[in-house]
C-alpha cells in the first residue's frame, strides 16, 4: 500500500463500553403519552413513518396505561402474562445454573425480553405458525409446552423429542405450531414468508409470525423474507427484537443509523416500533398487525425496542465488551416489574401475592428439572441409541446409511 | 406415446403433477407468464394460474426459502433456477435448512422441495451459464441429486422427485434440452429431434422412473463406463465409434447411488473409466471412483479412470476443448482395456 | 392438501401484456417543473423523502431545461455526451445485426437507456472506479475504450483482452477503473461498497459507483452493498437502473409498490429518484452524489427511471410477454430524441448535423467492426491459445493444471 | 520461540503481517472490539484501530463481497467466519467471484482474500456448529484451501496464506485451537496446553509454511496415513496405540495438493487409509483415494480405505460417536495391511 494519508473510514462505536459510564443521550424515548395513534382501517406503508420512527408505549414510567393503543386484556389476563414471564425467567435461571454445573451444553437466557415473545405468543391464535429464534422461548409456554419437555431436550435424554440431534434451546414443537429452530440466523425469517403464502394460496387464515434479533437484520434472509412478504402481501408479522446487542456488538452495526422499522417502510410494509418492554404495547401492536395479516392486508414489521439484560450465552462474557451498568440503567426498565407495577396500580395485585409466585414457580421448575433429568443426562444418559442419528436423514434410509449403520454397529 | 424434447417432457411431468396435486406448484424467475427462459413451464400459467405458476423476484435465496415455508405448510413446490449456475446464493438454504429439516425436528417437519436446474456447457454461455454443480450436493447429506439423460427418464425422475417426500436438487442438462447429442464435438451437428430415438418416446400421463436407480444402456464386457445426463451420449457414441465392447451404465441418480449395479459391472468388466462435464478435482467423479475401489478393489485390471471437464472456469471460447468429448473417452477406455 | 378454498395469495401482474394497449396510469410522472428540490450542504436520508418518491427532472417534454438541478454544462459537453450516446446506440445496433448473423454468441443492447450511463461517466472523475452491470456500456464510451478491442472482446478473437474467457458484453478493462463485470447479477454491487471502504481505509478521494437493474434489487448482494455502505459511510454510488422490466418479469416483483428509491431511505441512506432519460437530470443528481461521497457524507442511492426499448438480450423475444407498442409509448421519451431537441431548443443542433453525425458514428462502427474481425472470429479464429484456459485460475499454475494442460495437448 | 496454543499461533500470525503491512486487515462478526469468539483476534482492535480490526454486521455474504471490493482496491482482508457453518451464505460470493475473478478479467483484478473459518465438531455445538465443508471447496477451481494440524503450522500457514495472491480458505479445527489433541475419544482427557508439543513451539516473528507442501509426520513401511487437522492427531494416536509401523502424512494444504508426497509413500507401502471428520460421500477423501488409486493402482496391495464422519448432520449427544476415532482408524490399518 503506497498511501500513509489517515484513514476515512467511518466505524460505528457502541454508546458504551467496560470502564465508560452508559450513555443513552442517543435515544429520544418519548414518553407514553407522546405515542404516534393507532391507525384505522386499511394504511398503507407511508402512513406508519411515525410509528416506525416513534415508538408505540402504553405502560408509562409509573405503571400507568393509557391512550388509543391500550389493548383490552382482563385482568385475569395480564396476571397470566405476567405469570408466564416469571416462568419463563424462573426457567431460565435455573438452566443458567444447571448449564454451569455442567448439565446442559449450552443456554440462552431472554431476560428482560421476556414481553416480547409472551404478549406476542398471548395476542396470536393457536393455529398461527411461529419461526422463532433462540431467545423466545416465551412463546412456548404460553402455548402450553410440558416444561419437563422442554428440559429433556435441552439435555438430549431419552425423552428428548429431537433425538439427542439439537443443541439445548433450538426448540421444535410441532404439535404447538413451534417450528423447529435452525442455528443459523435468520433462515426462517424468509421460511416464515413462504409458509404465509402457502396460507394465501390454500386459502387458509391462518398467519405466520417470525422473529430475528437486530444483529440478524444483516443477514439476507431477511430482506428475502420483507421483500416476498410485501411483494405477495404474506399474512406474516415480521418482528425484530432489537435487545441492543449482537454478542458483543452494538446494534449501530445493522441499524444504520436509523431504526429498524424504518427499513420496512422501504420494503413498503407497514412498519410499527413499539416499547418491548411494556407487556400491553407490545400485545397490542401483535393484536393489531395478526389483524391486518388476518384480513388480507398484508405483513407488518415490527421493531422490538428491549435490552438483552445479561450475556448472550453461557458461553459469553459481556464483561468484555459492555459497560458493567448497562443493564441495570436501560431507561425502559423490566417488563416483569412493569406489568407487576402496573398490576399493583390497578388493586390487582401485591407484593406477597408477588414473592409467593416467584416462590411457586422456582419451585415448579425445580421439580420439572428432578423429573427431567430422571429420564437421563446429557453426560450419561440413556439418551435416544445411537444409531437412531442414522435416521430422518432421509424419510427411508437409503442403502448407505444402512450400511454406515451396520459400521457403527461393528465399530468398525 | 408422443416424440417429446426435454423440455417438452418436463412441462409433462409438470402438468402431470400439477393436474393430479393442487399442492404442487412451479416457481421462480420468469415461470409464470413466460413460461421460463428454457420453456419449461410453458403452458401453466393459463392452465393453472399465476399462483401455482408463480413469477418470483430475482433472489434465489429468497425463492428456496419461500419454497421451504410452502414445503412446510404443505405444499409440493418444484422451483427452477434459472441456471445452475446461479444456485450458489440459494445454498445456504439448500444445505443449512432444506437438507437438515427433517432430522433436525426429529422428524416433526419437512418440506417436500423439487430444485430444478439447467447445468451444463453446450450454450455458448461462458462460464456463468455453463457449470456442473451436482458434485457439491452429493456431499450434503439430506439430499437426493438426480440428472436425467433423455426425456423419458427426464419425465419419470422428476415425476417421481415431486411425489417424494425429500428434498431433490434435479439437474438438467442444456445441452440435450431439445434433441438428442450423439456425442459428436461440434456445436451443431448431429439430427435435432428426438423422433427417431427410443427414450423420446414419451408417455402423456403419468409413470415413474425410480430414484436411485441407475440404467444399464449398453451391455459389454471389456470396460464399464459409468456416466450420466450429456455424457451418456458422448460415452454412447464413444463406445459405438470405437468398437470397444463396453458395458455403458446412466447413473441418472447420483445420490442415493445405485452401487449395486456399479459394482455388478465393474466386477465383470474389471476396468472403469467415469466420465462427467464438472470439474475434475473432487468432482462426483471421485466418489465414484472411491466407491469402486473399495467394492472391486480384487476385480480390478486397470486403473479407474476419470475423464471429466477441465480444473477451470468454463471458457466461452473453447467449449469443445473443454467438453470431454468422444476422443479422451475412447483414449481412457482403451487404456483401460490395454493394461494388465 | 385438504382445502379447496380459493386462493386467497396475492400476485403482482404486469401493468401491460401482449394483445393489451399499454397502461401507464399508475405511473404519476410529474413535470419537470414539480421536481424536488435540491439539497443543499449535508443531508440526511429523511430529508430525501421527497427526492426517493419523486422524480427529479431538468428537461422537459418541450426540451426545455429549467431548474435548480440544471447542471452547468457548456454546449460542447452536451454535443459531447449526445455524440456519446449515439455511439453507443450505433455500437449496439451493428452488434445486435452481427450476432444475427452468427458472429456473436450473445448480445444486450441497452437501447433507450443510454443517458444514464453516458450522462454518469462525464460526471465522475477517472480515477473513480465503476461497478457495472452489462447494460452500462456507455461506461466505456465516455472513458474512451477502443470499441475495436470492446468487439474484440465481443467475438473472443486473438486479441480479446480477456482471452476468450467472458461471453459477450461482460466486459473488464482495468485501465479505464471499469471492473470486470460478472454474470451472476448484482454480485458486484456489494463489492462496490467495499472498494469504497478500502478507498476511505486508505485515505483516498476515489468513489465507487455501481449499477444493478430493477430486478436485480431482489438479490442478497444490493442488500449487502446498501448496509456496508450505510455502516461504513461508504464513498459509494448505488445506482438501480429500473428500466421497468427483468427479462419477462415486470418491475413490480422488486419494487414491493413503492419506488426502489424509497427502499434506500429505509437503509438510511440519502436517495434519489431521476428520470433515467434525461440526460441533464441524470449529469446532475450524479454530480451532487459524487460530491456528498468526496466530501466524506457516505453513500447515495440512485433510481433512475427508464425504458428497456429493446429485448432483454438477443436470446430474448418481447412480443412474449409485454405489449407491442408499451417502447413507443414510454412517457417519458427517449433520452437521444430529448437531448436533440434540447441542443436544437439552444440553437447548438440541428436535423441535417444530426443526421451527419448518425451517419459518421454508423461508418465509425462498420470501419470498427471490419478492423476487429480482421484480428479473428468467434468460429473460426485466430483466438487465444487453447492451453492460455489453464493460465489465470491461479497466479502461478499448480501441478495438477500443468499436467492438465499437458493432457489437452496431448489430446488424452 | 513461545509456547503458544492454535489461537495465539493465529493472533500472532494476523499480528506480524498486519505489522508488516498496512494493507492487511482483519474483519468480520466480533472480531473488532471483541477480540473473536474464539479470541483469534484479540489486541488487535487496541493495536490497529476499529478500521484494521474491523467489526462487521452479520452478514457473510456482505463480509466476503466486502473483502473482494477491498482486495481488488489494494487490500489484503483477512476474513472471519464465525463458524465454518456459516459460511453458506457466503460460497455465492466465494465460487462466483473470488475464485474467479483473475481467470475472468484475463488477470486485469483479483482479491488476495483470506477466508478462516473455525471448523470441526469438539464443542458440543451440534449441527451447526460443528461442520467440515472443507470437501466443497476443493471442488471449486480459483480457490486455494488450507488446514493446520498445530500452532506452528497455523502461524506459518497462515503468513503464507495473507502473502499470496490468491485466495485462500484456512480452516481451523477447533477441537484443537487450546491445546494439542491426543486422539481419545473423551471430551476432556489429554493436557490442556501445548507446551511439550514441539509444534506448540512457536517463533514469535514472522515465518511461513509454504502452501501446497505436506508434511511426513511419521516414517513407517506398513501402511501410509492421511489426515489433516484434528485427524492427524487422532490417527498418530492409534498409530502409536496400535503398534503398527505407518507413515503418517498431514497434508496441511488440500489444494493445491501435495501429490508428490502422497503417491512416494503409497507406493512405498502399497496400502493406504484416509482419514477426515467431513461426512463421507463426495467428501476430499474421495478425492484422495481417486488421485492415488490413478497414480498408484499397480502398487497398491489393498483398497484404500476411507474412514470419515458418517453422512449424517452432526448430532449434539453423540459427537464422540460421530467422530471417527482411534478404534475406527485402526481397524482400518489393520485391514489394510492384512489384505494381501
Ligand atoms: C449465519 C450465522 N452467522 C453467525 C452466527 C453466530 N451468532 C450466533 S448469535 C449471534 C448474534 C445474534 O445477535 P442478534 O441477532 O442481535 O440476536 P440476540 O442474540 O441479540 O438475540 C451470532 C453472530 C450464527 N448463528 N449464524
Ligand atoms: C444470480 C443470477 N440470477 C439470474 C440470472 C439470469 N438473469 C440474467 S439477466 C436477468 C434479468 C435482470 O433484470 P434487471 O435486473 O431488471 O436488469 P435489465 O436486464 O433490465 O437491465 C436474469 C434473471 C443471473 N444472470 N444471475
Ligand atoms: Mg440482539
Ligand atoms: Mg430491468
Amino acid at each position: 500500500m503506497k498511501t500513509s494519508s489517515p484513514s476515512r473510514l467511518f466505524v460505528p462505536v457502541a454508546s458504551s463500553r467496560p470502564g465508560e459510564v452508559p450513555d443513552f443521550s442517543q435515544l429520544h424515548i418519548p414518553e407514553a403519552k407522546a405515542s404516534p395513534a393507532k391507525p384505522e382501517g386499511v394504511i398503507t406503508a407511508e402512513e406508519t413513518y411515525d410509528l416506525a420512527l416513534g415508538l408505540v408505549r402504553v405502560l408509562d414510567d409509573g405503571g400507568c396505561a393509557a391512550g388509543d393503543w391500550l389493548p383490552d386484556l382482563s385482568v385475569e389476563r395480564l396476571i397470566e402474562g405476567l405469570r408466564h414471564m416469571m416462568h419463563v425467567r424462573a426457567y431460565d435461571e435455573r438452566m443458567f445454573r444447571m448449564q454451569r454445573q455442567g448439565q446442559l451444553s449450552f443456554y440462552v437466557k431472554c431476560t428482560g425480553e421476556e414481553a416480547v415473545a409472551v404478549a406476542q405468543a398471548m395476542a396470536l391464535n393457536p393455529g398461527d405458525m411461529l419461526f422463532p429464534s433462540y431467545r423466545q422461548q416465551g412463546l412456548l409456554f404460553v402455548r402450553g409446552r410440558s416444561v419437563v419437555d422442554m428440559m429433556c431436550h435441552c439435555i438430549s435424554n431419552a425423552r428428548d423429542n429431537l433425538k439427542g440431534r439439537q443443541m439445548p434451546v433450538f426448540y421444535s414443537w410441532k404439535e404447538g405450531n413451534f417450528f423447529s429452530i435452525s442455528g443459523n440466523l435468520a433462515t426462517q425469517y424468509s421460511q416464515a414468508a413462504g409458509w404465509a403464502m402457502a396460507s394465501a394460496y390454500k386459502g387458509e387464515e391462518h398467519i405466520a409470525s417470525a422473529w430475528v434479533g437486530d444483529g440478524s437484520t444483516a443477514e439476507a434472509d431477511v430482506h428475502y423474507a420483507m421483500l416476498f412478504a410485501a411483494t405477495y402481501k404474506a399474512p406474516v408479522l415480521l418482528n425484530v427484537v432489537n435487545n441492543q446487542w449482537a454478542i458483543s456488538t452494538p446494534q449501530s452495526f445493522a441499524s444504520t443509523g436509523t431504526t429498524f422499522a424504518a427499513r420496512g417502510i422501504g420494503y413498503h410494509i407497514p412498519s410499527v416500533r413499539v416499547d418491548g418492554n411494556d407487556f400491553l404495547a407490545v400485545y397490542a401492536v401483535t393484536e393489531w398487525a395478526a389483524e391486518r395479516a388476518r384480513q388480507g392486508h398484508g405483513p407488518t414489521f415490527i421493531e422490538h425496542f428491549t435490552y438483552r439484560a445479561e450475556g448472550h450465552s453461557t458461553s459469553d462474557n459481556p464483561a468484555g465488551y459492555r459497560a458493567e451498568d448497562e443493564a441495570r440503567l436501560w431507561p425502559l426498565g423490566d417488563p416483569i416489574a412493569r406489568l407487576k407495577q402496573h398490576l399493583i396500580t390497578l388493586g390487582a395485585w401485591d407484593l406477597d401475592r408477588h414473592a409467593a409466585l416467584e416462590a411457586e414457580l422456582a419451585d415448579s421448575v425445580t421439580r420439572d428439572w428432578k423429573e427431567a433429568i430422571g429420564y437421563g443426562s446429557l453426560e450419561s444418559g440413556p439418551h435416544w441409541p445411537v444409531e437412531s442419528m442414522f435416521e430422518d436423514v432421509f424419510k427411508e434410509m437409503p442403502p448407505h446409511l444402512l450400511k454406515q449403520r451396520k459400521q457403527l454397529e461393528s465399530g468398525s | 406415446m408422443t416424440a417429446m424434447s426435454m423440455v417438452q417432457a418436463i412441462q409433462s411431468a409438470l402438468d402431470c403433477t400439477m393436474e393430479a396435486d393442487p399442492s404442487v406448484l412451479v416457481m421462480g424467475e420468469d415461470v409464470g407468464f413466460f413460461g421460463g427462459v428454457f420453456r419449461c413451464t410453458e403452458g401453466l400459467y393459463e392452465k393453472y394460474g399465476a399462483h401455482r405458476a408463480l413469477d418470483t423476484p430475482i433472489a434465489e435465496g429468497g425463492i428456496v426459502a419461500a419454497a421451504v415455508g410452502m414445503g412446510v405448510n404443505g405444499l409440493r413446490p418444484v422451483v427452477e433456477m434459472q441456471f445452475a449456475d446461479y444456485i450458489y446464493p440459494a445454498i445456504d438454504q439448500i444445505i443449512s435448512e432444506l437438507a437438515r429439516l427433517r432430522h433436525r425436528s426429529g422428524g416433526e417437519f419437512w418440506a417436500p422441495v423439487v430444485i430444478r436446474a439447467p447445468c451444463d456447457g453446450g450454450i455458448r454461455g461462458g462460464q456463468t451459464h455453463s457449470q456442473s454443480p451436482e458434485g457439491i450436493f452429493t456431499h450434503v447429506c439430506g439430499l437426493k441429486t438426480v440428472m436425467p439423460s433423455n426425456p423419458y427418464d427426464a419425465k419419470g425422475l422428476l415425476i417421481s422427485a415431486i411425489e417424494d417426500d425429500d428434498p431433490v436438487v434435479f439437474f438438467e442438462p442444456k445441452r440435450i434440452y431439445n434433441g438428442p447429442f450423439y456425442g459428436h464435438n461440434e456445436p451443431s451437428s448431429g439430427p435435432n429431434s428426438w423422433t427417431k430415438h427410443p427414450m423420446g418416446e414419451v408417455p402423456n400421463g403419468h409413470y415413474t422412473v425410480p430414484l436411485g436407480k441407475a440404467n444399464v444402456l449398453r451391455r459389454g464386457g471389456a470396460v464399464t463406463v459409468l456416466a450420466y445426463g450429456t455424457m451418456v451420449h458422448v460415452a454412447d457414441a464413444a463406445i459405438e465409434n470405437s468398437g470397444i465392447d463396453a458395458e455403458l451404465i446412466d447413473l441418472r441418480t447420483l445420490l442415493p447411488l445405485d452401487t449395486e449395479a456399479i459394482v455388478e459391472s465393474v466386477r465383470k468388466t474389471g476396468r472403469c473409466v467415469v466420465v462427467h462435464e464438472a470439474t475434475r478435482t473432487s468432482g462426483f467423479g471421485a466418489e465414484l471412483v472411491s466407491e469402486i475401489q473399495e467394492e472391486c478393489f480384487w476385480y480390478l485390471r486397470a486403473p479407474i479412470e476419470r475423464v471429466t471437464g477441465w480444473d477451470t472456469p468454463y471458457p466461452h471460447a473453447y467449449e469443445w476443448e473443454y467438453f470431454p468429448g468422444q476422443a479422451r473417452i475412447s483414449a481412457a477406455m482403451q487404456r483401460a482395456i490395454e493394461c494388465d
